[in-house]
């Protein structure tokens, strides 16, 4: 066992830490969900780019630095630390890109990821259905082979960043007799496709955070099919492990929030009551809990070994703790004003409140919480399905 | 000893759930949600013609001479509908306020228009200093070193406060005490007035956990995955239970604390008015918010959208989950009332 | 709504309160898990009948006041205030008399209720079996018909009070090719009976609360049927919803410790940790909860209601507020001292000590917690089954 | 960094956890229950030959001179077989305790027939001034003051206490530090004694949570009911997941904390090896207590039962939750050390 970093990481983490200090925007950014702060938002990961932080771990040619797990958990916790923006192409690089390294030929690689890495297509998510959520083998919306190309018709929902992307990655069903996870095929499109609509749909705090995609004999060119024909249910699975695995949740994100929250206690005057001393306490211990599981996870990782529980493990346990760390902070200001009604004043209120709202959707998105726990008593522990 | 509403009590309370239903639908305070006002037209008239807003005024001021017991079961209704007007305000705490604490010159005044609903009171909460619904009303009860005064809407500066909820207006206000606006100067009265918002926002508050409870129930047993209802899953059925058991638990103590405001004495052996109040109230914020956290995670994604009606009851459940004290501050109370901390 | 008891009833509360006072044992019984505190609970059984207090709701002729369930609920608020010890025989009284009254012959009623209500019989129940226990209807104990006689033969578990009643009320299986629900009876037991054995099972504290009862070509004679032969199922439905509904945990048992928890907070220098404050307030809370959901069941009952959702809202709720009181004093007395280790000494600490250890059957037995909010949500709330 | 364990230390827990499922079983453990010593004969000595008891003894005392984090997952193995002998104490706490703070000449004549476990060690927390296993010991570690004292046991008198857990012998001691008892003045010494013991009871209640879940699911996979293993039911796999997550959120924590000590210093910017220990107790403390709440709960009427195995664990659970400092204990000292409360 050896905790400590090596030379070479700690200069890393000061040289991360420098550039951010001296490189992230003076205001706070308008929210990713409105047109303008997606565009600042775009602006800002060109910048990450330009100067090498954009994508640490993909190798040098598609923008990266080349650097292992470990040294990503340092850029994230620096990352969040510094209190830089959101970055807005977290469905490109987080959920696409890892299946466009496992699946992508040569050509597609170098068509996507650099543009990916650089911000200039930014990616939305197209997968889930009205009566494909958590059933996401329940896909309806088809696509037919027509010479070189797939003509779509169908619908999907809850496209995040799906109002302003550029690209939309999505599942559809190639086989129309095909059923659950047969026949599906993974699908790349341009979201300024012909017979391609879009509808903002609003989140709870009144911005367009998600969009309906309706496709109408939208054709889409048979180079942009990743993975094969058919295939489409192993090319998600690869991003779906990792959606609900380490890379989604960076424990710099919970640290960072937890640093904030205790902040946040010690500007209370006066005194927060005691038990939400405690609280304040529990949520700090959990954040530190999940750090030092992720770094534990790195080294299986690293070693080689298969991941068993942790990703379902972690993904209940960030997602829980998110909702706890934001709803603390609001049981603080709570209890020195009526926060409540603060929702839409720039204020540091508003941030918990905007963070809480956002934290609610952890335990339901990538596998809700309930069927997380199924998978970790039937396939860890072994419990019988039926 | 009968604790049960009277038949009286439950057709009244039915009779304003039908208006509701009608004229305060989760239609029309989504369209509501998208005007500058917030409101439903011709709603708070609607009501007021059933003679609501008069409830709690006697019957010499031309009201109906009833109490908080009888409001009870209709507050919960305004909650279950996710009532946008500040009826509670104005019939629940204002006019019972007036009716016991001001001279009976300035309380004829203003209770016989009050009982008709053409003079339209509000309140400010002594425990956070917000009021609701400033705009629309006419005089507003407020507290200052334990004196309560009621002010004329136009004689105060109030600005907007943003709210989570659309249609919940709620106004940061500036005003100055007068010989003229002075109703008492019992410290009793601003418990008083303290009690009644408290239960008036529990009572309601128990009222979204219902309607919370209710649309969870009825989109698990249609909403399907896996080629069943989501609801046939023991995680989900459980979810559903936990909601209603703590909404068992806090409908009485509501119905209780009710009572007790009437009788200014609390029906449990050494224990107090206020003390029921803020049991109630605790376990009536306790309530909505596991049905807010609760509703959402059954609804899953749907649920998460300004375009789904569930989101008009999680808005308003975590304003009234909070609203006059959260479980934390009447827990606080409580203690102090039991005689476990100074 | 009218919350005032009437003057009959504030006159009935004094009584009771000034007969306790006056006539409790002031040294702490011993347990009636062991065979001296059997006895000696049994005596204090026997004075209560003697002054009335033992039965009030029954009719005088079998040792009751013929009183209602508010003066019930009045009863018991005073008797468990006061300190008064444990019930020896609230088997027989709360699980088998409702079966009794309802299916008795009156001949059975003459034999068995009074002598149930002085403590000179104490009944254990013989309900559960190895492979039993959640799943009542897979009894497979046998009795076979044979003239006069019943002969019993296999094994009941869990026999509460079973290692030194008198009496054990039985579910069996009297028709062999029956299955499931169909084909039980229900039969009085004397536990002296030829051909029954019993063990004692020691509980996690050591003592015997349970026994096991094995039966070898038993005979019971047929007099000791209740209901008729193959309607057992229905007559402990009587006994069971009764058993799940108001009878078995009164209020005033939860407000009586609830109360205790508040004078042990007072009596605790320096002030316990404000966590634990609030803890107190939680638990006192939702004591008074129960108090008063009972009073409103207690109206609904005396106007004919049905009662629906109230049996299992009300069981998974106090034996939830039982845990939760007892283990906000052990955590009160762990934080001034190392409770754990007093386990056996007749102090304060270790009341609340072998309170929680009883606490904490309490979400098993009589339905467990998980399934009764399976009956909530299919049954009151209207959850599809399947 | 590489946050895994050595192959050594992988080996050498492993062949702990070996003797300990022959020697200490759980037979073994229900016999040792009804015997008033509450040992198992021979337990000490066989796990003495595996040069266990200098673990932390450094090799020129004899010891194999390795560290807390090679303990640590020992100590797990020790919790997950409720393993009787004050091991934890001897090895884990006394022991580097008297390697770090003692004087050279006196740590040499108590190290060398400690390292053998010929001398057996125990310590007294300053927490709550229980001792463990004093009839079975020579040699008693105490703090009085921030001092540090070595005291033989036929110097103290004790009285024992009635544990729950009839294997697990507390005792009320009293004594007087002696020039020739004391080890050191240092307050740091005090500190590490706390954060040794304090570690030792975390790490071995993470293991008896481990095993109070590896009961359960296999209980509930066996047993039937309604005609179907009770593991099936949703609930019952929650209670198994929930206790499978807290118990992989505490472990990394454990041993995040005895790296700590080994170095002493945290791993953690801006924070310190109390901290470490404290967050590890912490979670640890949750995660038993959760445990034996889930187990009991899934186990139903039979683990209730002295008969059944489960209650071992239970109660060493119990104990180990609550010995050291519980979670409030802990999170009030995390509170200072974050500098929330002063």
């Amino acid at each position: 066992m050896d905790l400590d970093p090596t030379r070479e990481q700690k200069d890393f983490r000061t040289e991360v830490r420098n550039w951010l200090k001296g490189n992230i925007p003076k205001e706070t950014l308008p929210s990713m969900d409105t047109q303008e702060g997606f565009e600042l938002h775009r602006a800002w990961e060109k910048k990450l780019f330009e100067n090498g932080w954009s994508v640490v771990t993909w190798p040098e040619k598609y923008g990266g630095r080349d650097l292992g797990i470990l040294e990503w958990l340092i850029f994230e916790e620096e990352y969040y630390h510094s209190g830089a923006p959101g970055r807005v192409n977290t469905n490109g690089i987080n959920l696409l890109a890892p299946a466009l390294f496992d699946f992508g030929s040569d050509e597609q690689k170098n068509r996507f990821l650099q543009s990916m890495a650089s911000g200039e297509e930014i990616w939305a998510q197209g997968w889930s259905e009205p009566d494909a959520g958590s059933d996401l083998a329940s896909i309806k919306t088809k696509a037919k082979k027509d010479g070189e190309w797939f003509v779509i018709n169908g619908q999907k929902t809850w496209c995040s960043r799906g109002a302003w992307a550029d690209w939309i990655f999505c599942i559809v069903r190639t086989d129309p007799d095909s059923e659950r996870h047969q026949g599906l095929s993974y699908l790349l499109v341009p979201a300024d496709s012909e017979g391609l609509e879009r509808r903002p749909v609003n989140r709870l705090d009144g911005e367009p955070a998600f969009a309906e995609i309706f496709f109408d004999d939208c054709h889409v060119h048979s180079s942009n099919l990743l993975g094969r024909e058919g295939e489409g249910w192993s090319v998600a699975m690869s991003t779906a492990s990792n959606e609900r695995g380490l890379n989604l949740r960076a424990p710099g994100r919970f640290t960072a929030v937890a640093e904030r929250l205790v902040n946040l206690h010690e500007a209370t005057e006066p005194k927060p009551d005691p038990s939400l001393t405690e609280e304040v306490v529990n949520s700090w211990v959990r954040a530190h809990a999940y750090r030092w599981q992720a770094q534990r996870t790195a080294t299986r990782i690293l070693e080689g070994e298969p991941l068993n529980s942790e990703p379902s493990i972690m993904k209940v346990f960030w997602s829980e703790l998110d909702v706890e760390l934001h709803a603390t902070a609001l049981r603080i200001l709570r209890d020195r004003s009526d926060l409540i009604t603060e929702f839409l004043n720039p204020s540091d209120e508003t941030e918990w409140l905007m963070g809480y709202l956002f934290a609610l959707a952890g335990p339901i998105y990538a596998g809700t919480n309930e069927i997380q726990r199924n998978i970790i008593a039937e396939r860890v522990l072994g419990l019988p399905r039926k | 000893m009968r604790f049960a509403p009277t038949e009286q009590q439950e057709q009244f309370a039915s009779n304003i759930a039908s208006i509701l239903e009608k004229e305060c639908s989760a239609e029309a305070l989504q369209l509501a949600g998208e005007e500058p006002s917030g409101r439903i037209g011709g709603l708070w008239e609607t009501l007021s013609e059933t003679g609501l807003m008069g409830i709690a005024i006697p019957e010499e001021f031309g009201g109906l001479g009833m109490g908080s017991s009888d409001l009870v079961f209709i507050l919960e209704e305004l909650g279950r509908s996710a009532c946008s007007e500040p009826v509670a305000e104005h019939a629940a705490v204002a006019a019972p306020l007036i009716t016991r604490w001001a001279q009976n010159e300035t309380a004829r005044e203003i209770l016989e228009e009050s009982a008709a609903g053409s003079r339209k009171l509000t309140v400010g909460s002594p425990i956070d200093e917000r009021v609701v619904s400033v705009e629309s009303s006419d005089l507003i009860l407020l507290s200052k070193e334990n004196e309560l005064h009621a002010v004329p809407t136009k004689e105060i500066e109030h600005t907007p406060m943003t709210s989570i909820d659309p249609r919940y207006k709620t106004s940061a206000i500036e005003w100055s005490p007068t010989p003229k606006t002075l109703i008492s100067k019992e410290p009793e009265a601003i418990e008083d007035m303290t009690n009644r918002g408290v239960l008036s926002a529990a009572a309601q508050a128990v009222g979204v956990a219902q309607k919370l409870l209710e649309m969870t129930v009825s989109y698990v047993s249609e909403r399907k995955q896996f080629g069943k209802p989501v609801g046939t899953n023991q995680a989900v059925k459980h979810h559903c239970s936990d909601m209603a058991i703590a909404i068992e638990f806090a409908r009485p103590l509501v119905q209780v604390a009710s009572w007790a405001i009437d009788n200014e004495r609390s029906p449990t052996e050494n224990f107090t008015v206020s003390g029921e109040v803020s049991a109630a109230k605790t376990l009536a914020s306790e309530a909505v918010e596991l049905a807010c956290r609760s509703a959402l995670q059954c609804h899953g994604a749907i649920g998460y959208t300004v375009e789904h009606d569930l989101q008009i009851w999680l808005k308003r459940g975590w304003i009234l989950a909070s609203t006059w004290g959260d479980a934390l501050f009447h827990r606080r109370r409580l203690g102090k009332i039991l005689g476990l901390t100074d």
